[in-house]
């Protein structure tokens, strides 16, 4: 898979590494942000969980996919936008029950920690069931302005679905990059 | 989606491998396999029965309504599906008949334009809708939800739903058929209790409950009223009762318990009314207190929600304390304190079952039922106003 | 006016003391809850107002109809059960443009703690407008159950309306009753 | 619901007394007097320059978004209204039309069903809907709220709304005659800025902008493009801009300005490009960062939310503080220190103007423009989710 020029590479992976959609609010989503409205943190952490210990993680159980896929912070979720799947009926790369799958959507490059290796991610949304509420994530690292379509994240993606109502978001690998994100 | 990103390696002369084709690194040799797209969480074909129902009324956006599927025995993935519950819904669920049933009303424009009331059927493999019954006149009863506003009859094949407008009737429907047979006229009573084989029964306005049994066409073949079986004034029962077998156990807000037995044509109230109990540390008084603030389990014992500050106007305050009463001794077995204060209660029906409470917060609690040991909290993870628990069957 | 029968008195009152509507969730409220999905006070107010001192208050101007309307334990709300339309672009009798008040609805009877006096409180909905969201307020003195229709405060009163769609809840002085409530 | 009382008073012989006929009571000689019903607000029929419109995305209830209609001088009664604006609406206002516009999208079931786009009109004098506009194919596009998916051309008696499929198109609609005109393909380009006295501008892939104007059948007349206006790797502009009059100031995401003239028939670039300037206190530097993170006030001014952890990825975090630019001096006249960290600015076309910040956790806060001192916060009063703010011009 050599001999791929300069400018094609550089291209690719703007459009690979930008990605996710319907981003929103900064700092917010990271983890189980409940029935919070507000997707300020500390606000939703307290209320979600009040005076308890946090819920145990939601791992892939093998150590070359580690993190709790709960959390924003989990590495696929790099350029994801939108409520976590994990947290509505789906898992990272599953649609819950009741939902339709987008069959297009956009793909970021996310490094995973283990293995170092940076992975082509699909962001395919969940839809034809309304705002799933849970776990609101918003990362925008390579996210670029609408003109460039494959790599904005305020697009919603249910698109070639039966309904476009928007659930949740999943976070699928679908190959290995050429090269690490910058 | 591996078409899109085939067609964009195509149109890019593009730089994506496919995971399998990866380079190794140390000290995993072979990158994370590529996953397949589309893929949807499929459910157990016969749902454990750690799993419960919830409405979500979603009081920020009631046009929004929700049921939520939920097993309680998760921590950490608790949610299992949201079906969609709009607008002041009802629902039911039928293991019997593999579905939820979802008694809704919509807007041509969200909130304006034409009115079209309609049962929805979901597949309880998939969640997914199969069916529809629209239900005429724009009349549904539109109410914070009570589970006695859309109830089965006739075997689990017709459902029965309220009416106001504020006229009250209900509707009976065809589910099999996928058609709404006949209305009936019920001026001054409320809500819809089964009864006997094909009937029901509601509680009216003068203190009486009038009992009807339905013909093969959904038309009033027999009715009867008993008359003074509650005192509104002084002893109103909450609307919703617990069901052990075909004995509905309601209770006022003063917290005495009143038996209806719907296993015949005619509810027939079990003689013999009797208290909660009373118990110190309340100021001014222990009382029932919450949404969904009665429910029973497989065993048929009674778990009512209390308050301690009980008085006028207290009665969905939601409770602090469970108290577990055996209606067949009338007595009170145990008080379960709670760590918040809830507003529903329900048990499951497991092996060993626990009790499960939605809090005003929106937090999900499960408790143990025998000994009311607390065992795990779900947080707010599954609701934003979760209000009535359905254990699943 | 005198003549009226005790039994008649009675039932009057119990009719025009229940009354509110469409309940829920206990302890809720109170005050400006602004975009709080949690209807719990103390995460509601701290989420509103983080920081800040609390609003000025929404008065009548007059000595003789005091407290903050938009305050939940404002005298007439007694059995009010919804959004305070004080906090959704109406008043305390008026609701917010855009809206449709409904011509039915339930009343209750609440004591002024100025004149003393117990006045029939008529809390008719907004229409037509989605969920304010703002001010939720449920307060359940004289409350019965739906069997008695006009002081249960779980319908929705948007019946007769052009729309069935709640936006928030009035408090409408329609009279004086003959006697406090007990 | 006086005749409701009549009508109770008369069934039950009943002890209701107007208000003006009660008993004295001390030292109130008179009870407050019985109030009229029904009654709506009324809206005054110019609406004070201190009033803003607010997008509200609702995340928790895309369905149910909303459009606020918000009085920023009052800290106790923010909210004057609610216009819906269903599932990734977008929306308009015009003093001149006298106006607020919708583009939502509708499913006959909320969420299922059969799909319908259309602009609402809705009448800022009592903000009720006066007029609809179907939009064909089901294709507006959805997205988090931008302002340029939805604008006025030809004096605001057309509006042009962006379509999505992926496929990229301009519905062109009459609002006087309320019908659509055209729909003109746009593949490559996104978001709409009015250019000229009837025609648009569009930003590309290849880093061009592509202007077009419109015959009177809403057809492309003459359209143009130019190269190169923006290097979207290393300068990727925010899609929406600043208007100081017909000029459109653009920030990039590493904080360069470059304006647009679109009074003429083709977007002119502004030659000159230049900074937002520097600052100490960053790590690693400061960077444009909010939703809507540029605006301009009536002088001509801009206003950048600028985050001091600026990186990639940071543009959408928010900023806390508002950096005040003189575009014709190229130079910076202002640093304002916010309250906390803000994702959407705007400023007041008042007398004495003020810049209106929208904070992630629904708070709205309010500054004097001049100064940048604190006036006051509105809390977390009128929206769920605010992320665009339009002030009433």
């Amino acid at each position: 898979m050599a001999g791929f020029d300069k400018i094609a590479e550089r291209f690719t992976r703007s459009i690979a590494r930008g990605t996710s959609r319907r981003s929103l609010l900064a700092t917010l989503g990271m983890g189980m942000t409940g029935a919070a409205v507000f997707p300020v943190l500390p606000v939703a952490r307290a209320s979600t969980h009040p005076g308890g210990a946090a819920h145990p993680p939601v791992t892939s159980g093998i150590a070359q996919d580690p993190g709790d896929r709960t959390t924003c912070d989990y590495w696929r979720y790099c350029a994801i936008d939108g409520f976590l799947c994990t947290c509505c009926g789906g898992t990272v790369n599953t649609c819950p029950p009741g939902t339709e799958m987008s069959p297009i959507t956009w793909i970021g490059t996310c490094t995973n920690p283990a293995d170092k290796r940076a992975y082509i991610i699909s962001y395919n949304d969940c839809c034809g069931v309304s705002s799933c509420g849970q776990c609101l994530c918003n990362r925008n690292e390579g996210d670029r302005p609408q003109v460039r379509t494959q790599s904005n994240n305020d697009y919603n993606w249910c698109l070639g679905t039966e309904s476009s109502i928007y659930n949740c978001s999943t976070a699928v690998i679908v190959g290995v990059a050429l090269d690490q994100p910058q | 989606m591996r078409l899109f990103v085939r067609l964009l390696s195509t149109a890019l002369g593009l730089a994506v491998l496919p995971a399998h084709a990866a380079t190794p690194a140390e000290p995993y040799a072979k990158p994370l396999p590529e996953e397949a797209i589309p893929s949807v969480s499929a459910l157990p074909g016969q749902w454990p029965k750690s799993w419960v129902l919830i409405n979500d009324f979603h009081f920020n956006a009631i046009v929004d309504g929700r049921v939520v599927v939920v097993d309680t025995s998760s921590a950490n993935q608790p949610l299992k599906g949201i079906v969609r519950a709009a607008q002041f819904a009802n629902s039911l669920v039928s293991t019997k008949r593999g579905e939820i049933l979802t008694s809704e009303t919509f807007y041509s424009r969200l909130t304006r334009g034409e009115r079209t009331d309609a049962i929805t059927i979901w597949d309880m493999a998939d969640l997914k809708p199969k069916g529809e019954i629209v239900l005429p006149g724009g009349k549904r009863q539109l109410s914070v939800t009570y589970p006695n506003l859309f109830q089965f009859t006739n075997g689990e094949k017709w459902a029965l739903v309220a009416n106001f407008t504020p006229a009250q009737s209900v509707t009976v429907v065809d589910l099999d058929g996928r058609k709404v047979l006949n209305e009936i006229d019920l001026p001054g009573c409320a809500q819809i209790y089964p009864t006997g084989q094909r009937g029901f029964s509601s509680l009216c306005a003068d203190g009486s409950i009038f009992s009807a049994t339905l013909d093969d066409q959904g038309k009033v073949a027999t009715s009867r009223t008993i008359k003074a079986v509650q005192d509104i004034d002084r002893q109103p029962l909450f609307s919703a009762p617990a069901m052990v077998g075909r004995t509905a156990w309601f209770v006022s807000q003063h917290g005495m318990l009143q038996g209806f037995d719907l296993s015949g044509d005619v509810a027939r109230p079990i003689p013999g009314a009797f208290s909660v109990g009373t118990a110190e540390g309340a100021a001014p008084e222990w009382r029932p207190s919450g949404w969904q603030v009665i429910n029973a389990d497989a065993a048929g014992r009674l778990y009512v929600l209390m308050n301690p500050a009980g008085k006028e106007g207290s009665h969905k305050d939601g409770g602090t304390e469970v108290w577990v009463i055996d209606p067949a001794k009338k007595a009170r077995v145990a008080r379960y304190p709670l760590k918040a204060q809830s507003v529903a209660v329900a048990v499951t029906r497991e092996d060993r079952p626990h009790m499960v409470l939605a809090r005003a917060d929106g937090v999900i609690d499960v408790y143990d039922a025998a000994s009311g040991a607390f065992v795990r909290t779900l947080g707010a993870t599954v609701a934003f106003n979760p209000i009535v628990i359905t254990p699943v069957q």
